[in-house]
Formats: C-alpha cells, structure tokens, sequence
C-alpha cells in the first residue's frame, strides 16, 4: 500500500527523518514505536499526505502521493478537533465532506458514538470534555469514514486500561473484518505486540528505521498471556534501549 | 449576558451618559452642551416629526454600504492571508492604498456616480473596506496549523475548509469587525450626507449644527447614537447565539484575574 | 481702573482674535496688517483662517475668536438660536454665478448652492425671476465647481477668488454680485464679550480697516496682489477677478436687514422677532 | 517577508498604484485627477519648500494622539476584557459612547481645548480609543483559559499574569487595531487640521482642494499615504521581529489553501 | 495536607464530582485511578486551588484553599506551554514568577533541562516541539520550582517505554529524598503502583472515591517484579472492571 523510498526530511536545517524505506503492505497492520522526537508524528504526517519529505519519495497504492487523500484517516496526536463545531458535529464532519448520505450518516454516527461511549457529551464542545473524552472524538472522527488507511497517532494514550483493552480489542476486529491498512504509533509496548502484525522500531532524531518485527502472536486470540508475547515484549525493550543507548 | 442584563446595562448605560452630561451642561454652562432633558423631548417631538426618514435614509446606507464592505472585504482578505501568490501581489497594493485619505475622493466619486446615493454608499464602504480587510486578512494570518490537520486528510476541498475551518475562526475577528465598521460609516456619513442631500441624519446633524440649534444637532447625535447602540446589542446577541463555543474556550470563569 | 484702561493709555498694545474665510471680504484685514496699519494704531490683530463655516461658526460662539467674517444668514441664525454676535461692518465680497458651455437657459437649471447660507438668498435674489431652479445643496465650494465642469450641475454659485479659478478653466461667469443696491450680504461680526471688554481694540481694528480700505482705493493692484499672495491662488487669473468696490466700514440698512430677515422666516419656516437696532455695535464714525 | 521583499513589494505596489492612477487620469480628463507624473515632479519640489513641515506636524499629531488612545485603549479594554465588575458597569458606557459621531463634538472640545494642537489632537484620539478599546477588548475576551492553568499555580500577581500571558496573547490584534488607527487618524486628519493651524498636511490637502489646485492636493495625498505606508511597514517589521511564534504557530506552509 | 470534606462540583447542572472526603498526608505519594473522564483532572484543579468545588470544603494545610498556592506545581494534561516563549523561557517563568536569583537559577534550568533531555531544543518554541517533548517541557516547569505540592495530570502519557521508566525512577528518588507531596493521575496501573504510596480507584461519573489501596511494594527496590506488585495490579484492574461496570 505505501512504499517510502529514502526519504529524508529537514526542519530549519535539522534533519529529522534520514533516509527512511520502508514498504507497508495492503491490508497490514504495523505498529511504530520509538523514542519521544525520534519523528514518528512527522511520518504519519509524510504517509497522511500532509508534508511533503525534503528528499525521497513516497507512494501510496503505487501512485506518488502529493496530496491528503480521501480515504485516509489520521488521529493525531493533539486531537485537533474543532472548537466550534458540537462532539456530534466533529464526528459527522468526514461524512459530511464525503457527501455521505443522510439516511446511512445516522446509523453510522450511532453506533461509533456508542462504541466510544461517547453518548453523553455528544452535543457538548471539545473545551467542555475530558481529556479521554476529546481522544475518543478523534477516534470516533476517523472511525465513521470508510477508509482505506487508518493513522494513529498515540491514540489510546489518555484511556483508562479498561476501556482502552476494549478499543484495541474493537480495531483488532475491524482490522481482521474490513482488512483496513493501519499503522499505530504508540508508546506502549504490549499495545504494539497486540495490534500490530509487524513492529517497527526507530531510531533517536534523525529517524529512521532501525529495526522491524514480525509479530507472530498477533493472530492469537488470547495474546496477551502468550509465552511469545512476553519474550518479543521484552526483545522490544531491549532494542529500544539499545536505540536510545547508541544516541547517547 | 442574555437579553434581559443586555437591557438592563444598556439603561443603565444610558442613565450614566445622561448624568455626566447633565453634569457636564450645568458646568460648562455654554449653548453647546444643551440640556440633556430638553434634548430628547425635542428628539420625541422630532422623531414625529422626520427625524425618523433621515435615520431611515441614514440607516439604508449603512446597511448597504456595510454589506458590500463585507463582502468585498472578506474575499480580498481571505485571498490574500490564505494564498501566498495575492500575499504578494495584492497585499502591497492593499498597503499603499488604505492609509489614503478616501475622504479626499468624494469629488471624483461624485464625477463617476453621481450626486446620489450611490457615491455615498461608495464612500462609506471603501472606507470600511478595508478595515475589514485588515482585519480578515490579520486574522487568517494567526490561524493554526493544527486545525487544518485532520480536515486535511479528509480530502476537503477548498469550499470544505473555507466553511468548516477558514471562516468559524475568524467569526470572532469579524464581528469585531463589524462593530468597528458601524461606528466607522457613521462618522463617514457625517460628511457623505453633506453633499445633494436633505435626508439623512449626517444631514441633520450638520444643518442644525450651521444653524446653531444646538437642541436639534444633540438631538440628531442621540438618535444615530441609538442607531448604532441598535446595531451593536444586534451584532452582540448574534454573536452569543451563533459563537457559543468561544465563551467556552475562555471558560467558565468570567474574570480572569479574580 | 479708568487710568490703566487703554483708552487713556493710547500706547498700550490690545489684541483681537479675528477668524477669517478664504474670500474677497478678508483683502482689507490682510492688506492692514501687511501694510502695518493696525500696528500703528496699538492694535495687533490675529488672524485664525477657516475654510468650514461650521468650525468659524464654533470657535466664534466657544470664544475662541472674539470676531469674524460671517454672512447676514448665518448671523440671522445665530441670533434666533440665542447667540447674539453685534455686526460691526458690512464687508464686500463678490459672488459668480458660473455656467458651463453647455448652459442652456431655457431648460431647468440645476444650481449648486449651500442651504442655510448667503448662497441661498443669492439664488433667490438673482437667478430665481429668470430661470427655473432645482436647487441643488453642495456645501463645499471646489466640489461645487467641478460637479459644474463635470456639467453635473447646470450653474453653480462660486465666490471669489474661486470663480475666477473656474473661468479661467473655461467656465462663464453668468452672472456676478458684488452688492445688492449698495448693500452687502457679508459682514464682520463680534461677540458680545468682546464688544463690551474690548471696545478699545475693535474701535482701533475699524480704523485700520477704514485705513486699507483708503490703500485699496488708491492702488487698484494692492487688492488683487494681496488675494494672489494671502490666499495663495494662481496669479494667472488676475485678469478674471471681479472685485468688489470696497466702501469704509458701514452697517447694512434697516431696511436690507428686514429683507434678510423676512427672507429667512420664508425659507426655514421660523419667525425671528428681534429689535433690529440690537444687530448692530456702532462703531462707524 | 524580510526586508529586501518588503522593499521590492512596496515598489511593486507603488508602480501598479501610479499606472491604474495615469489610466484613470487619461480616461476621465478632468482636473480632479491630475497627471501622476506632473504629481510627483510637484511633490518632489514641494518637499524641498515647506511640505516636510506640513507632514512632520501630522506625524507629530498622529504620534502622539495614537500614543494616547494605546495607552487609554489598552488599559480599559483589559479593564473590561478581564473584569466581571468593569464588563458589567463600563462596557455599556463604552458601547453607548462608541457609535458617537465624535466629529460632532468638536464644538465642545475647542471650547475646553482652545483651537490649538489640543483639541486636534484629542480628537484624533477621542475616535481610535474607542476602536482600540473594543479590539483589545474583544481580542481579551477570546483568550483561552489553558493558558491561564499553569502559571495561576505559579502564584502569578495580577502584573505578572499581565506581562506573560495577556499581553502576549493580544499584542496580534493589537498590532492590527495599530494598522487600522493609523488609518483612521489619517482620515480624522482633515477634520482636525481644518481650523487655526497653517501646519498639517491635512490643512495642505484642503487648503490645496479649496484653491482647486488639484496638483498640489494629490501631492499632499501622495505625501500622506507614503507617510502611512512607513507606518505600516514599521509595524510590520516590528511584527515580524517580535512575534516569530505567530508565524509558527500558523505552520510552515506559507499557503493553507496550496 | 490536603484535606477534601464532601466536595462536589457542577458544570452546567452535570455532578461531575460527588461528596468526595479525602485526607492527603504532608510527604504522601498518591497515585489516582479512574475511567475516562470520571473527574481526576478536575479534581486535581480543585486541589491546585484553580476552581472551586461547587459545595463542601477544602483545606491545604489546614487553612481553607481560597486561591492558588505559589508552592502548587500542577503538570497538566494539556502541557499549557506558553506559544510566545520558547522552551527555556517557558521553563524559567516559575524561577521569574518567584523572583529566584539569577545565580541560583542557571544551575537549575541547566540541570532541569538535561535531566529531561531537552537541551537540543531549548531554543525551540513550543508549536516546534513533537508531543513527548511538549509534555517534558511541562514536567521542566514543574520540577525547576521547589514546590511542596507536586500535582501530575497523566504527565508521562506521551514518552516512550525507556524515558518512561527513568523518569519515574527519577521521581521516585525525588519524593524519597525531598519528601514533596505528590499526586499521580494516571491510566497506567503500573506507574500507579511504582509511584504512588497509595492509590485511589475513583468512580465513574459523578466521580468520588470508589476505594483506596495501600500499596505494600511501593518501598520495595525492584518493585515492578516483585509478587505483590503483579498481585495489586490484577486487582486494580479487577476494581476498574467493578468501577466501570456498576455504571453500565
Ligand atoms: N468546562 C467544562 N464544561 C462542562 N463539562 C466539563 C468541563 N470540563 C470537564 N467537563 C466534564 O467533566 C467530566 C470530568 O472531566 P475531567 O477532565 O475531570 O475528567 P478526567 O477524569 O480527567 O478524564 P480523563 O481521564 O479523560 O482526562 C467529564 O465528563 C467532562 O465532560
Ligand atoms: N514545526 C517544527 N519545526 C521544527 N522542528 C519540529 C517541528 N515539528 C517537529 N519538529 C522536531 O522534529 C522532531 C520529530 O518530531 P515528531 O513530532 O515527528 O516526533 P515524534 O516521534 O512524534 O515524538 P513524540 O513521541 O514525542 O510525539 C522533534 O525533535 C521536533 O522537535
Ligand atoms: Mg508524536
Ligand atoms: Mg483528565
């Protein structure tokens, strides 16, 4: 689905993304992890459309990428959603510019919003919501579309554990149903081991790929308890370590 | 503050501004500070009278006049703080122009429309014009990244962004627009009513005043003051109830320092 | 008190505050202060030019002047509106009435004026028997003469020394007015204030004012050079000046000042009952 | 914009200006809009007589009347923008006042000013206060309350709120009232230099109109807009030197609709 | 410390908090739990003096809290970094605010500064700053003052695994040595049980307290392996699962 080559990216004249390839296949699920500024937010931007990489060049279904396509959805790390438009309204708003019908909308908008258990601040502002509460809108705004590539940008991190093992649980399923390309970026180790089917690890600024993992318990279904899990837990550790070693 | 405190501090407003002037009439003790009590009872008598056609005439222009403004003024700003290509081709000439006196082009106005009405609804929207650029255009400038993020990502097309992005954040700005535009076009007509006119309120005003019936020119200021007042407690409820979410964003508290 | 006042100290120096319009009427003033005929007299005379009758009208009533030059109109006004200012001379203006190449006077004429002002009576006076007027209200004098040029307007009533700027760029003069029988429709003007605490000086500001106007009749040139250079206009258009026949300091006429008066209570729809004799501050000898 | 490309636009505008100016002069033919040429060779030689003088008393006036109205406008839009108790019992005296045609009060302002400097330039004033105070007030009453959350922990005084927060976070529109004061006291210019003063270049402008020298009046127009322009290219450099966050904030693209 | 009696708090006619009492040692450790949007981060507000529970009373101290304490540092969930001011700027507003002498202060900024990791971006501004930084430049700020109350609203959600784990490790050594009261919000059930002395499980909206837990291993050196911390995690996440399931 998505195939970067080399790309590089400079901020100011300081190289945040260098020489970065990677090929992210159609209907994959990968997970990012890195240290914090290692460019992770910068490479969802790149795989969005949103910037475009100083050097390099990036693809999506074999056709350079030069500008936000439909079917993309990106949760990004600050929410970004609207201040002037209702929780409702936020979500409505893809569906809305994709010209989705009304008689399909309702449907859909209800279920996402319940899915998040957003229901009860739905006619509420962003500014009059939880921390929690604006990341579950954001999730719910990229959730209502049908998109064929889906961004997380530490989606899950101001989630209670419950209710994020239930989402995690959720997308597992909408990834193993719909065959949604998706890339996670997080923090979280084992929410890594149990979304994503391959794991890819960066390195400290200027990013780039250090090393990726197949994840082999991601298609077991009680993942977590695996003895699998918990080696490949602790081999990401160690790598991050040594990722975070090797800059200092 | 919802319609009743709206009314309730626009008396109170109203009764202070009477009292200073009151005060200010007994000090000075000079015809042209009149008393405020004779003053509005000749406004009532004037107001049966045709004091209400000029504030009608003097109201229409305004209108009109605000509302080419705004439009005119919102496209150009949103041209030129959206697209670097007219931020350089078209805001040096906004520059250049808006310090010009346009006051001093009243003649030539009156050369390419006419003596009446149109050069004045003219003159008073190119005047205001470009505050509302100024002001668009400034605004757009301060606009965040952040928001246009997600949108973005949706394919939005330039219509889409304009209307859920571009135009709910400088709402804010506009209205302050607005409000300075009326208090603008009101002292512009001061000098459009002058000219091949005898209905308007600027007209009014500047008649009693060459005639020195100072009664009737405080008159004429109370009436379009009121006017203005009008308009601004209008653009003050809109604004309430379409921009809920700004109140939101300065929160709860009303007062920041206390 | 009697002997610090001036009247026995003829060399103490008094001064009077004088707002002036760019206009014929003011020639006399300048040339007395030019030729250094009030200083002569101890009386130093400031002069404050307007070019907006409502900020003169102003700065007379605020005190800020304690005269000026001013019409019967608006003097009429005044009074009626409880500003009671004491004419102490006539002055003598001149006023064009302009026409443009395409004037034809047999079709109504839409004629430039200011409303509550001299230009009013004037058009009334002297163009209202011949023509059919639409009368239209301009209150600045250069918008006037272009909305003419531009032939937005059939005729317009210009004053000196702009009407002969106009003639000079191709318009007529249709009709001039330097008096009506003798009489004039501009006239100097003081406050009351000032009457009473500054007789001294106004009583020297009228001989000095009697002085140039001597000057002027004596030298056909004084005037018009002085209008080129105190009022800044092109020398080309001398040959174009009507001036006015300039006369000693005199008070209008009963008689012209009940004409005025009636003219006005017609116009405005007012009634102005005022003892004529209370217009005038005599101090013409 | 650095200021090499603030130099080539304002060129660049000047030149567009003076063609579309010389279009117009060949198509209407009349004296009200002269030969830009003629209008430069004048301004130029006028320059060297006493025009300098003309614009360096209006500069002088606009300086100090903007000065006045900042520091009144500031303090009594956050007055009102920060305090419950002053939006309750000020603002509806402030929009009572506004719609004022403050023109019309220049009777009484010469009466307690003289006809002097004073009262012109309380009057150039008196009108951009109030435009000052509704956008500071305005801009105070968007402010976010995140920002308020840390450094009220802090134990900020109510100075220090001041200096690292509010004044920051208006000095943007600030810079915008800025721009559009400077228009406006223009503009007032000519009401306010029309009386006792021989000095100002708006008594040059109508003195010039009253000579009908129409050369000589779009000299002193040319002068007064390029006298603005500086003005405005000051506050523009200023901005840029002292906001970079606002240009951050707003990202790196240059264009949000490219 | 603090002591909380039956507070509660409205927003628009909504409970948010109810008839909430809680008592706060001097030098305590508390770690605070809860489902999304339950009322931590409000709560933390009313403790940093910040809003005022709209019944019921709350001392610091023992003196009633009227306003906010300049020995309060709060981290807050939004960062609230100041645009205008640059990463250092930002971090030395608490040493400008409480006037601390420039000598004293260059040592503190530089070691607050490295400890985090930020020094390559000091002159940065915060719109230029990734997520993990944005929120290290928050903790800088609070840890440059030398405050008696530290107030932590999910300050490390945004840092990857390795950062994560020294700067609790720092903090931790911090609340040891200096004895500052501290107060974790936190969804991480593990950084709940290695910072907090104890830790409060609130309840779903209107939030109070659902149950508090001593936490036996916080004292314990390698506590995150140790058996009562896998013991208390289970069931903290059981009491969460009870939280969030009563409510439903
Ligand atoms: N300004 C406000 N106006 C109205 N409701 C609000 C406002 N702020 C917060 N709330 C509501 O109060 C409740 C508690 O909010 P709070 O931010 O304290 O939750 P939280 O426990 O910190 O949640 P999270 O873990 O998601 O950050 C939420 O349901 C939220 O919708
Ligand atoms: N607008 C910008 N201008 C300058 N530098 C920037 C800008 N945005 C990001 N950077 C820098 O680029 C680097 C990578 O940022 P990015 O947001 O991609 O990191 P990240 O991997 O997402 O980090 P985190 O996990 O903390 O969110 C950071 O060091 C940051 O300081
Ligand atoms: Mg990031
Ligand atoms: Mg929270």
């Amino acid at each position: 689905m998505i195939t970067s080559e080399n790309i590089s990216l400079y901020y100011n004249n300081t190289e945040i993304l260098s020489d970065l390839s990677l090929h992210i296949n159609a209907h994959e699920s990968l997970a990012i992890i890195g240290p914090s500024g290692c460019g992770k937010t910068s490479l969802l931007h790149i795989f969005a459309g949103l910037i475009k990489p100083t050097s390099g060049s990036i693809f999506v279904n074999h056709t350079p990428l030069l500008k936000p396509r439909r079917t993309t959805a990106l949760i990004s790390q600050h929410y970004s959603l609207l201040p002037w438009k209702t929780v409702f309204e936020n979500i409505c708003l893809p569906l809305h510019i994709q010209k989705v019908k009304r008689s399909a909308f309702d449907a859909r908008t209800k279920a996402t919003l319940t899915m998040l258990g957003l229901n009860h601040v739905k006619s509420k502002y962003p500014t009059e919501l939880s921390g929690g509460e604006q990341q579950r809108v954001a999730i719910a705004r990229a959730l209502v579309q049908t998109p064929d590539l889906l961004l997380f940008d530490e989606a899950f991190s101001s989630l209670d554990a419950i209710t994020r093992d239930r989402l995690q649980s959720e997308l597992k399923h909408l990834h193993q149903s719909t065959k949604t390309t998706m890339i996670f970026v997080t923090h979280d180790i084992e929410e890594a081991l149990y979304l994503g089917e391959r794991i890819l690890v960066m390195s400290t600024q200027p990013g780039t790929v250090f090393k990726t993992f197949v994840n082999p318990s991601y298609h077991n279904p009680d993942a977590k308890m695996s003895q699998g899990f918990h080696q490949l837990s602790n081999q990401l550790r160690q790598t991050l370590n040594e990722v975070m070693h090797d800059a200092n | 503050m919802r319609i009743n405190s709206l009314k309730f501090s626009t008396l109170y407003a109203l009764l202070i501004v009477t009292v200073c002037w009151y005060v200010i009439h007994l000090l000075l003790n000079t015809p042209t500070v009149p008393d405020p009590l004779l003053t509005f009872s000749r406004l009532v008598n004037l107001l049966t009278d045709d004091l209400l056609l000029h504030l009608l005439s003097s109201l229409g222009r305004i209108v009109v006049a605000t509302s080419i403004a705004l439009i005119l003024g919102i496209t150009v700003g949103l041209m030129i703080g959206l697209s670097q290509f007219f931020n350089t081709y078209l805001s040096p000439i906004v520059f250049v122009l808006f310090p010009l006196p346009k006051i001093a082009f009243l003649p030539i106005l009156m050369l390419l429309f006419g003596l009446g009405n149109q050069s004045k609804i003219i003159l008073v929207a190119l005047i205001i014009v470009f505050q509302i650029i100024i002001t668009v255009k400034d605004s757009v400038m301060n606009l965040k990244k952040e928001y246009f993020l997600s949108i973005k990502t949706m394919g939005a097309t330039r219509i889409e962004l304009f209307k859920h992005i571009i135009f709910p954040s400088i709402l804010p700005s506009l209205f302050t627009a607005l409000r300075l535009s009326i208090g603008t076009s009101i002292s512009v007509l001061f000098f459009a009513e002058n000219y091949a006119t005898t209905f308007g309120i600027g007209y009014f005003i500047m008649d009693s005043w060459i005639r020195i019936d100072y009664i009737d020119m405080y008159a004429g200021i109370v009436a379009i003051s009121l006017l203005g007042l009008g308009l601004f407690l209008l653009i003050q409820l809109i604004e309430q109830r379409y921009l809920p979410w700004v109140q939101l964003e300065k929160g709860t508290q009303q007062s920041f320092l206390d | 008190e009697d002997s610090t006042s001036p009247e026995d100290a003829p060399n103490e120096v008094v001064s009077l505050k004088l707002g002036l319009m760019p206009a014929v009427d003011a020639l006399p003033v300048f040339i007395a202060i030019n030729e250094g005929l009030f200083e002569d007299l101890n009386v130093s005379v400031d002069v404050e030019l307007f070019t907006n009758a409502n900020n003169r009208q102003t700065a007379l009533q605020t005190n800020e002047i304690d005269g000026a030059l001013t019409d019967l109109v608006a003097f009429l006004n005044n009074w009626h509106n409880g500003f009671e200012t004491q004419i102490v001379t006539s002055t003598d203006g001149s006023f064009s009435f302009l026409v443009n190449d395409q004037f034809n006077p047999e079709e109504p004429v839409s004629l430039g004026i200011m409303e509550v002002s001299v230009t009013n009576y004037l058009a009334d006076t002297f163009i209202a028997p011949n023509y059919t007027l639409e009368k239209t209200y301009i209150p600045e004098i250069p918008t006037r003469l272009e909305m003419l040029a531009q032939n937005q307007l059939d005729m317009a009533l210009i004053p000196e020394p702009v009407a002969s700027i106009g003639e000079r760029n191709g318009l007529t003069k249709a009709v001039s007015v330097t008096d009506e029988e003798g009489e004039s429709v501009q006239a100097i003007v003081f406050t009351k204030t000032a009457i009473e605490e500054n007789e001294v000086a106004i009583k020297r500001f009228v001989a000095g004012y009697n002085e140039a106007i001597e000057l002027i009749n004596a030298d056909t040139d004084l005037a018009l050079d002085t209008l080129i250079e105190e009022l800044d206009v092109p020398p080309e258009i001398k040959p174009f000046v009507t001036l006015p026949s300039y006369q000693p300091a005199r008070l209008p006429s009963r008689n012209y000042m009940e004409k005025i008066t009636a003219w006005v209570e017609d116009i405005q729809g007012i009634t102005i009952d005022q003892n004529i004799d209370a217009y005038f501050a005599d101090f013409v000898e």
